[in-house]
This record gives C-alpha cells, structure tokens and sequence, in this order.
C-alpha cells in the first residue's frame, strides 16, 4: 500500500460556483485519510503546469476520494475540465490531521475552508458547532448534508444572500456563548483565521488552524513550505497543515 | 550489462543520484522505494551551523520549471553527523555530501570533518544563488574558485570531491578547467539558474526574497549544453543535472558527456523518478545492444 | 489612458513591437491583424550581404520552449531597403532594423547607411549565438562591446540606437552599464539562451549546428530577473522579452523595469499574440485604475 | 474569413493501427484548403507542448475538415485523446497545393503519405492513377473509398498481408508501364521519396513531392523549416509542403 498511486476519475461535476466535487477512485491500492490531511493531485500531462497541487480531503470512502476545488488558476482549471475515466497520479493521504479533542469541537469553515473541514464535521456529527460563512449564497456547498450533521449550524454570508449577514467573527462570540472549554478547528482565508487565531488566543481557546503555503512535494523534502512558527519555520506539509494556532507567528 | 561508473573513488553501482536538497535526507523517500537502489544519494546541503533559511513563499511555479529560495534551511554539520547520516547509512548505496560555507574557513572546517566520517563524496556547493553571503562568488568568480579548492582538497584526503558549478556564467568550461587543475574528482552541473516571476496582481515577487534558482524541465537544454561543452574540455568526470524527469532525460545528459546523473526536481513531481529512470535505463541498454553505460557516454554524434 | 511611451527618439503608440526573427519582415502576419496597432516592429537581423543561414533541421522543441540556429538567413542590407522596408513602410508603427555584422567594419557600415534610411531604430545584435563568426564575441565580452559601440555611436547620428543583450554571461548589469556609458539609447534583451537538445533514439542533436538559442517561456523568469537586474543598474529605457506569451507575462516584465517588451516566439503559437497583449494591458490598466503606463515600469514590490 | 480560427472536434475515431481519423468543425469562418495543403493544430492546453503540429489536410466539406492523425510522440499522443467538444486553435490552411496538371496523374503513397494524397485522389477521382505501399495490412486506410475512387489501384506492403508484396519501387516501372507522359506525386517516407524522385528525374518524368520538416510557425516567418533546393533553402511551410522532385537538391 503506498502513498503514490494511480487514480481514475468518476466524477467531476460543479456543486457551487466555480467549485466542483471531483471524486476519484484508486486504482491500486491505497490509504485511508484522515480529516484535515490532504493529496497532491496532478494536473498536467506533461510539464507545464509542473507540480502538483495540494487539495484537502473532503469525503473519503472505499476506494474513493472526493475533493472539492475551486477553480483559481491553471492546475485547478485543467482538473476542473477533466472528466469521467480520465487517469491521474495523486501522492497522499500527506500531512497531520485534525486532533480529535474531548473538549465541545467548535468548527469555523470560511469559504473554501469547508473542503478541509467537511470530513471532521461528519466525524463529530451531532457533537460539532459549526459556523460556516461564505461570500455569498452561490458559494455554499453541502448546506443539507451539513445542517443535517452538524449538531448546531450556523450560515453567514457577507451579504446576506444565506443564512445570517456578516462574517464569521461576528457570529464566534455568540455562538460560544462564554464558553470557553471548547476546541476550536478551523480553515479557510488568512485573514479570517488570524482574526480566530487571535480570538482564541486571547480567550485561553485551544484552537487548531489549517494553513496553506505553495508547495512542490507535499512530502516534507523541498522545505518549500514553511511557515514561520514558535518553533522556527515548519513545513506546511509535513507539521502542518493543522498546526495548534498559538505556535503560529501570525503576522 | 554494465551501468556501474566511478566518480574519483566512488563506486556506483549505476549513475544515478539523487540532486541535493531535492530528496531531503532520503526518509521521506525510504517509504516509496528501496533506496539502496539508487547510485548515490546527495543529501540538502550542510552548512557548519544550522540555518533557518528564508521567509515564505519559498517556491513558485514557471513554464516547465519553478523557482525556489529555501536559503539553505538545514540542520548544520552537527545534526547531519547524529541525526540524518546514521539513518542514510541503512542503505546499500553512496552519500554524497553537499557543503556550504560562507567563508574559506568554514568551507575547510566543514570539509575536513566530513573526510573523516561515514560518507562517500563531498560536493562543494560553490554555485548557490540562495544566500547572500553565501558561495555564490566562489561559483561565478574562477580565482575565488582557485583559492578555495587549493584549501579544500589539501583537507580532503581520503574522499571524493567534486565541485558544484553554477550556470549563471559566461563560460563555464573555465570553472569546470579550475576545478580540475585543482584536483576535484569531478565536477556536478548545473546547479539553478537565477530567475524572478512576479504577481502582476499584487505587483510582488511570487517569492519572499525576490530572485531565486529555476530547476525543472525548462533548464534542460541549458543544462545539457553545458554539459557538452565540458565534457569538450576536461577530462574529470561530469554528474549532469537539470530538468532530468525521464531516463531519456538521463541519456541526454550522458550521450552529451555526463558519467553520472542526478535527479532533482522531478523527486516532487513523482517520489520513484529516479528509480523509473535506472529502470529506464538499463531497458534502453538491452534494447539497443549497449553493453557498457561507458559506450554511451559522450556519444552524441555530430 | 496612456500606452505611449518612448525609446531614444522613437516614439512608440503602446510598449508593444515584435521581436527579431520572429515576425519575418511583417508580411506573414498582415493577413492577421493590423499592423499598425503594433508600437513598433523589429526585423530579421539584417547582415551586409545576403546569408544562406545554417542546414537542417534549424529548429526543435524543449519543454515550454523552443532551440533554433537559423544562422541569420536574411536578405541582406540593400534586399532589405529595397524589397522589404518599401512594405513595412505601409503601416503606421515604427520599424527596428536589427543589424549583425562580421566585423566591426561591418556594423558600421550597415549602421551608417541605415542612420538616413526611412527606419525608426537600429538594434545591434551583438548576441546571436547562431553565427560562428558573428557578434557573439561582442555579447560576451564587454570590452569588445565598448570599441563596437564607440565606433558605432559616431555614425548613428540621427536614429535611435538600441543595443540588444546575450543572457549567456556571468554579469548583464556590465554590457547595459557598457551601452548606457558609450551612447545607446536603450538596451533591448533577452536574446536567446544557449542550448542544446539530443535525440537519444538517433544520438544525433536536434539540431543540425549541435548548439542553438533557446526561446520561449521556459526562459521567462531567467530574463525577468535579468530586467530586473539592469534596471537597478542603468538609467536608459529597457525592452523586456524572452518567453511573453500574454499580457500578464508582458506586465511582469514592465514592472521588473522594462520600458518597452518585445514579443518573440508567441508569434509562431498565435499570430495575433502581439495585439492580445496590446488590449490585454490596455484592459488591466482599466481594472486596477493605471493611468499611464510610466506608473507600472519598474513598480515590483520589494 | 481569417487563417486562423478555433474548431470543435466532432470526433477522433480510430481507422487503422495507431491512426486516428480527426475530424474538426471551424466555430469561425475558414477558408477551403486545397489537396497538399497543411494545418497547424494547437496539441497542449498551455505551453508544453508548445509549438502548433502540422498536419495536411486529409478531406475536407462544409465547415469541415479531417485529418489523418498518426501518434508518434507528445503532440500526437495529446490530440489522439482529445474528444468530440474539444475546442483547439487552428491556422491554415497554409503551403503550396499540388500543381493539377493535364497528364496523366500518378500518385504514389508511403505509409502515412496517404494523408497528403487522399484529396488528390479525389480530385483526379477515376483518371488518377494509383500506388499505395505501406508496411502492413495494420497500415492502411480506407482502402475501399480509395479503391472505388481512383481509375487503378496497386496496394502493396512489404510483408504482403494485403495486395501485393514489395515496396512501391518494386510497382512503379510496371504501373507506368513505359508512358513517360505522366505527372508523378508523391508523399511519404523520405527515403522513399529520394528513390521516386531520382526515378522520375532519371526518366524524365514531372514529379511533385510533399516534404515534411520540423515547423514552428507554419507561416514562413521563422525560417525554421528549410530544405536544400537549387534556388537556395527554401521554407517547407511557404514554398512548400509541395516542391517539384527537380528542384531539391536529395542528399
Ligand atoms: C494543504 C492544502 C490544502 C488545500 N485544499 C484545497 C481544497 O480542498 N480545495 C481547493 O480548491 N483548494 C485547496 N488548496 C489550494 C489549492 O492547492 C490551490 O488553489 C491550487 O494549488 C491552485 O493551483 P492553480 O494552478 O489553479 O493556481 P495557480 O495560481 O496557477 O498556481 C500557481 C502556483 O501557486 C500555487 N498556489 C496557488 N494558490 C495556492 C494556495 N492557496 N495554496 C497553495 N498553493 C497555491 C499552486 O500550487 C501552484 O504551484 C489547498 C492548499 C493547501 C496547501
Ligand atoms: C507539411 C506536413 C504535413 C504533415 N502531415 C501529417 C499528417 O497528415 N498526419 C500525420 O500523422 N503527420 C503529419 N505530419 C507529421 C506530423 O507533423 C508529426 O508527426 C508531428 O508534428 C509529431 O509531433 P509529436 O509531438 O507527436 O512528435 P514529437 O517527436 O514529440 O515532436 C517533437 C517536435 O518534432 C516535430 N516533428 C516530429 N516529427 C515530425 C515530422 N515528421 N514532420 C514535422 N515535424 C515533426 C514536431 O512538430 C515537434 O515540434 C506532417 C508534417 C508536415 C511538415
Ligand atoms: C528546492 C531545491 C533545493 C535545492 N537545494 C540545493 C542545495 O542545498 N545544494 C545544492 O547544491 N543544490 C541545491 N539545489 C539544486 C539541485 O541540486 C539541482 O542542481 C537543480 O535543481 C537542477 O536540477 P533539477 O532541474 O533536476 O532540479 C536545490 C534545488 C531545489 C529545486
Ligand atoms: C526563430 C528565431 C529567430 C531569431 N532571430 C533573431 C535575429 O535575427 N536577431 C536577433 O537579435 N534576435 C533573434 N531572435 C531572438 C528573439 O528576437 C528574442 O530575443 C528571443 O527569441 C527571446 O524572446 P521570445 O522568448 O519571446 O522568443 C530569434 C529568435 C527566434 C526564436
Ligand atoms: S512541499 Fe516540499 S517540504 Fe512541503
Ligand atoms: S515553419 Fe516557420 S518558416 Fe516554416
């Protein structure tokens, strides 16, 4: 069983704007993820575009993987176009995965963050208190799938178009309701997973942040993906991408 | 069938390495396949203290290539000693050590201490374009170059040294010539050439410290030219490198004159490239009747 | 919105023109699109006499780029005045004679006859690496480079005087420092990088002439960082290219300090590319409120 | 109505041994190719491949054109596997078309020569005059339309397991059986293509010959795809594909 294998896609079909769910099969045996890990996918045939691209784990089943991506440039716009039979080379399950903690699990997915997050909301099922905002309604994927495992939800969009009118941050307060014997997981824009980070630390929160960073191996060797951390820089890849938010410099 | 070439003293059991600081220090690859196949591997270069290298974006990609700025991140020669050589050392294959100093001193200090430890080869990694002090002036100034070989291989005693020359040179023959004349074993080309790719959204450079070193399939004709034009010139073997994803690549690089090659960036694009090009390889040999890697060498007709 | 912008005495209507070689003497590509949209358009390298150019084959492909040895098959000066230049003279944009000549002598006295002839710049091509005897030795030797210029800059009176740069050195910043010191009035680059490719089914190069220039965007960031470089070092306008295949990689060299680009071998993949690039610029200086394109030259973040 | 414009593949089906048959539909307007012309079609998606690959033009109707595609490396291998609705960039059609001359029209095909020759054939439709040699029955297509089109056929390989066993040398004395009054085309194999040449020189006979070198631009601008003829070095895409056998200089 190795971590390099061989993949044919079953489908690829668009589940909100611009964002598809490719769900690949493998073609050689392969190994089970865990939520917050993630896979480098292959794009191009041949070298341009070169590497290949790291995508978080949303759903995994027997055999099966699926993604969720965005489209946002040439490899993502190549994996969108390609379709049912089509054979690609994946590396993963790679990366550290989510802590599973005893304490309440908070999740706060901001937009794209739900591709890490989704699979860690059905691990907690009924337990996690999710907040999930987005840009705007179109942005939002799995709403049911969500609502229906997710012991609480909460839906924001910047303008209202789903759920309540905000961000995220204006709902954390709320929603942790002073508690703080809580874990919070979280995924999604540098900006809003500062704003969290910065919440949980100064509220004493145990937080847990995805990041993401370029990369050429998603194996831990180029050292092309660090962040800059307590610990001196760590590699997105290989310590990451969940890191516990209060060993990040954020700056 | 023979693939097994001598680089100075050491013996490989096939020509194939692996390119420094593109294979950490072969863990991360050990899970992929047996390392002990490889001919050498060339471990993330080793400076005398450990560095924490350069800020994020380190790495971006470009046409066929990608540009890197990792600012030798490494645990030093301390840490390579106790914590990464014992583990390289389970293998059956040579570890080719690749050194950066920023002084001739540290050059000498790093050196001197590899040639008395378990390894197989030093590469003076004169060429890296990634630290500023670094010794990117001993790589693009050939009396810099003299001054520290002359040092180095009088502490060099026992391994294989071979000196590492940048492409970002008028004529490179003249580096390859110094390094020579001044007992390297052989000499290990190219190293990255320096590149820059900005945003034009935020109108920055894609990566933290503005310039960095292209590697990838981009620079093989580069690579592979150089490559021919020492081999015009000296007689010391030539590791040749750049852009190699294929063993057609691999041939390329020893039909142009190369005794030995290594695998760089294509290690992240897919972890078992160097063992499908030693496969690659010997099939090609079979095939087209070629009893002795030697016989290939070189051998680009005009 | 303001594209113009101005090379030496030539006025350009946008950053825009063609790159040597690469657009034949304009002809081919009339059928396409109009060429006066162009700022300018550069023409094959014109030699005293007419040239055969090298054999067979003279091109090949690499990964995201292109070798090619054409070997500076050209008309000649008096073909170009009279069969060519008559039809450039059609369209509303500046013509760019691009000169390669054998000797010093030489350059002269294509230089001189060109200076009252109905062109708009004279760009020398001292880094064709393409022609044994040719200016290569100027493009890689600055000290060469200075007694051409010298000699040159005497009877280039009246025409704008560009000198075009070999990426193939150690240093670019000491061949622009040579031109800005001895008069020209711009310094175009990148040409191509040496390069070679082999076939290892036939062991044989690509290439007839063993040795090429390579083109394309597998050399983009190696020319970007190049513009950079320069920019930081001399004060005359740069013309940017190597690799531009849309506006987004034209806009990265103007911000790494090109005041013009040219546009190269995208002209074989599309034969508009060169006005795609024009109102793809036009369209981004839109969206990010750019009113002049002044503002963007030389505008990287550091 | 420009050279240049982007077209839908209708379909890429397979018609012999590694030759796909690749039928396109301009989505602009386009201009009619005549027989011996080329086209330059776009392979990669971004830039590796990088260079347009030219291919000549096989059959062409109303908005359509086909091609015999063979793959033999990157370029080919890319567009064999593309499908019906993929869009593609198209210049053409580009180079010089056979001369139709009065004489009796011989047309003598190598392999994947067929490709440049089968629009010929139609055109001199029962007055042509035909060999067909190709390496194996595997090889060869569509025998029966060019059969039933061409007033006389030989098909031979060179292991006999279709029509007659040789090489098109072995047929082309008795085809022509002593009339030197003919007009010779020919595509193919260069080697083949020497052998026709230097026969009909040796003869006396007007020969028309399609040459391939490698292309950049396909439009005479590069000066890339030369051959050696007495008037100097001439572009294969420009004053070529087709040149008369008299004019090269063979070596
Ligand atoms: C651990 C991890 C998990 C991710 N999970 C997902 C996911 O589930 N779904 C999803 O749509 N996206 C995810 N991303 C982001 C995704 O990898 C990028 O959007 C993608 O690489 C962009 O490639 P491109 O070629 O389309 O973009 P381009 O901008 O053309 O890419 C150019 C280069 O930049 C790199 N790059 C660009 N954006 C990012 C980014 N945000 N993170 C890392 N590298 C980037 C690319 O890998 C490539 O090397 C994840 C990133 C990381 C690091
Ligand atoms: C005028 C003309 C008409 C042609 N018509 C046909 C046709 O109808 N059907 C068909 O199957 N093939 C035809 N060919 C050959 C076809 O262009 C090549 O097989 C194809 O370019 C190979 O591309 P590749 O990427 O698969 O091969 P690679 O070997 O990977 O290509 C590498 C490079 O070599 C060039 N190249 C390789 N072989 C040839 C060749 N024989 N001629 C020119 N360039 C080559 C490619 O264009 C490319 O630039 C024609 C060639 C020419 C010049
Ligand atoms: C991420 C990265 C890190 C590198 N680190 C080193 C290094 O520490 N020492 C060194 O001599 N070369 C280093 N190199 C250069 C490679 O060893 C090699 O010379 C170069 O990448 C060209 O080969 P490639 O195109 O196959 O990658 C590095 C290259 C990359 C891509
Ligand atoms: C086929 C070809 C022919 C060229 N001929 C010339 C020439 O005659 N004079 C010259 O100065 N540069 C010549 N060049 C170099 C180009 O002008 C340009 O500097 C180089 O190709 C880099 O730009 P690009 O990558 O956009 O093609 C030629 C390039 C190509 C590809
Ligand atoms: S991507 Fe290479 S170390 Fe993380
Ligand atoms: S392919 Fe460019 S001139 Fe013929």
């Amino acid at each position: 069983m190795s971590r390099s294998f061989k993949a044919e896609i079953i489908y690829n079909r668009e589940v909100a704007r611009n964002i598809k769910l490719f769900r690949i099969h493998f073609l050689t045996p392969a190994m089970n993820p865990e939520p917050g890990q993630f896979y480098m996918l292959q794009t191009g045939q041949f070298y341009d575009p070169l590497l290949k691209r790291p995508f978080s784990i949303f759903d995994a089943d027997l055999n099966e993987l699926s993604f969720l991506v965005r489209e946002t440039g040439r490899g993502t716009a190549i994996l969108s176009h390609k379709s049912a039979g089509n054979i690609i080379d994946v590396i993963g399950p790679l990366g550290m995965s989510y802590p599973i903690c005893q304490k309440q699990p908070v999740i706060i997915a901001g937009g794209m963050g739900i591709a890490s997050l989704f699979s860690l909301i059905k691990r907690f099922s009924e337990r996690a208190k999710v907040i999930y905002g987005a840009g705007t309604a179109q942005d939002i994927v799995y709403r049911d799938e969500i609502e229906s495992t997710a012991g609480d939800l909460i839906i924001s969009t910047d303008d209202g178009s789903a759920g309540r009118k905000g961000n995220v941050m204006d709902f954390i307060n709320e929603f942790m309701n002073g508690e703080e014997d809580v874990t919070v997981y979280t995924c999604g824009p540098g900006v809003m997973l500062k704003k969290v980070a910065e919440f949980c630390i100064r509220k004493g929160i145990e937080c847990y942040v995805s990041l993401e960073q370029n990369m050429a191996c998603g194996l831990g060797s180029c050292l092309g993906c660090v962040v800059r951390t307590k610990n001196g820089y760590q590699r997105v890849c290989k310590e990451g991408p969940v890191f516990s938010a209060s060993d990040i410099i954020w700056d | 069938m023979k693939l097994d070439v001598k680089i100075g003293k050491m013996q490989m059991k096939n020509p194939v390495m692996t390119a420094s600081g593109t294979f950490g220090y072969g863990q991360e690859y050990a899970e992929f396949f047996d390392l002990s196949e490889l001919g050498a591997i060339n471990v993330k270069g080793i400076s005398l203290n450990p560095m924490a290298g350069n800020p994020a974006p380190r790495i971006c990609e470009t046409p066929c290539g990608m540009i890197n700025s990792i600012g030798l991140q490494n645990v030093g020669l301390e840490g390579f000693l106790s914590e990464k050589l014992p583990y390289l050392r389970n293998f059956r294959t040579n570890i080719v050590a690749n050194v950066l100093g920023n002084t001739i001193d540290e050059y000498i200090e790093i050196s001197e201490r590899l040639d008395s430890e378990d390894i197989d080869a030093i590469e003076l990694n004169v060429s890296c374009p990634n630290v500023k002090q670094g010794g990117i002036s001993f790589g693009v100034d050939f009396l810099q170059l003299r001054k520290l070989l002359m040092a180095v291989r009088s502490v060099v005693k026992k391994k294989t040294l071979i000196v590492k020359l940048s492409p970002n040179v008028t004529d490179i023959r003249i580096f390859a010539r110094t390094a020579e004349d001044e007992g390297a074993d052989a000499v290990s080309m190219i190293n990255t050439v320096m590149a820059m790719s900005i945003n034009v959204k935020t109108r920055k450079s894609r990566i933290a410290s503005m310039i960095g070193g292209l590697s990838g399939p981009a620079i093989r004709p580069v690579a592979v030219r150089m490559v021919w034009e020492v081999h015009n010139a000296v007689k010391i073997p030539i590791i040749g490198m750049g852009g190699i994803m294929t063993y057609e690549d691999a041939l390329e690089f020893i039909l142009a004159g190369a005794t030995s090659v290594a695998v760089g960036t294509a290690n992240f694009i897919d972890p078992i490239s160097s063992l499908n090009i030693i496969n690659g390889m010997r099939e090609y040999m079979s095939i087209n009747n070629v009893a002795d890697i030697h016989d290939l060498i070189g051998g680009v007709n005009e």
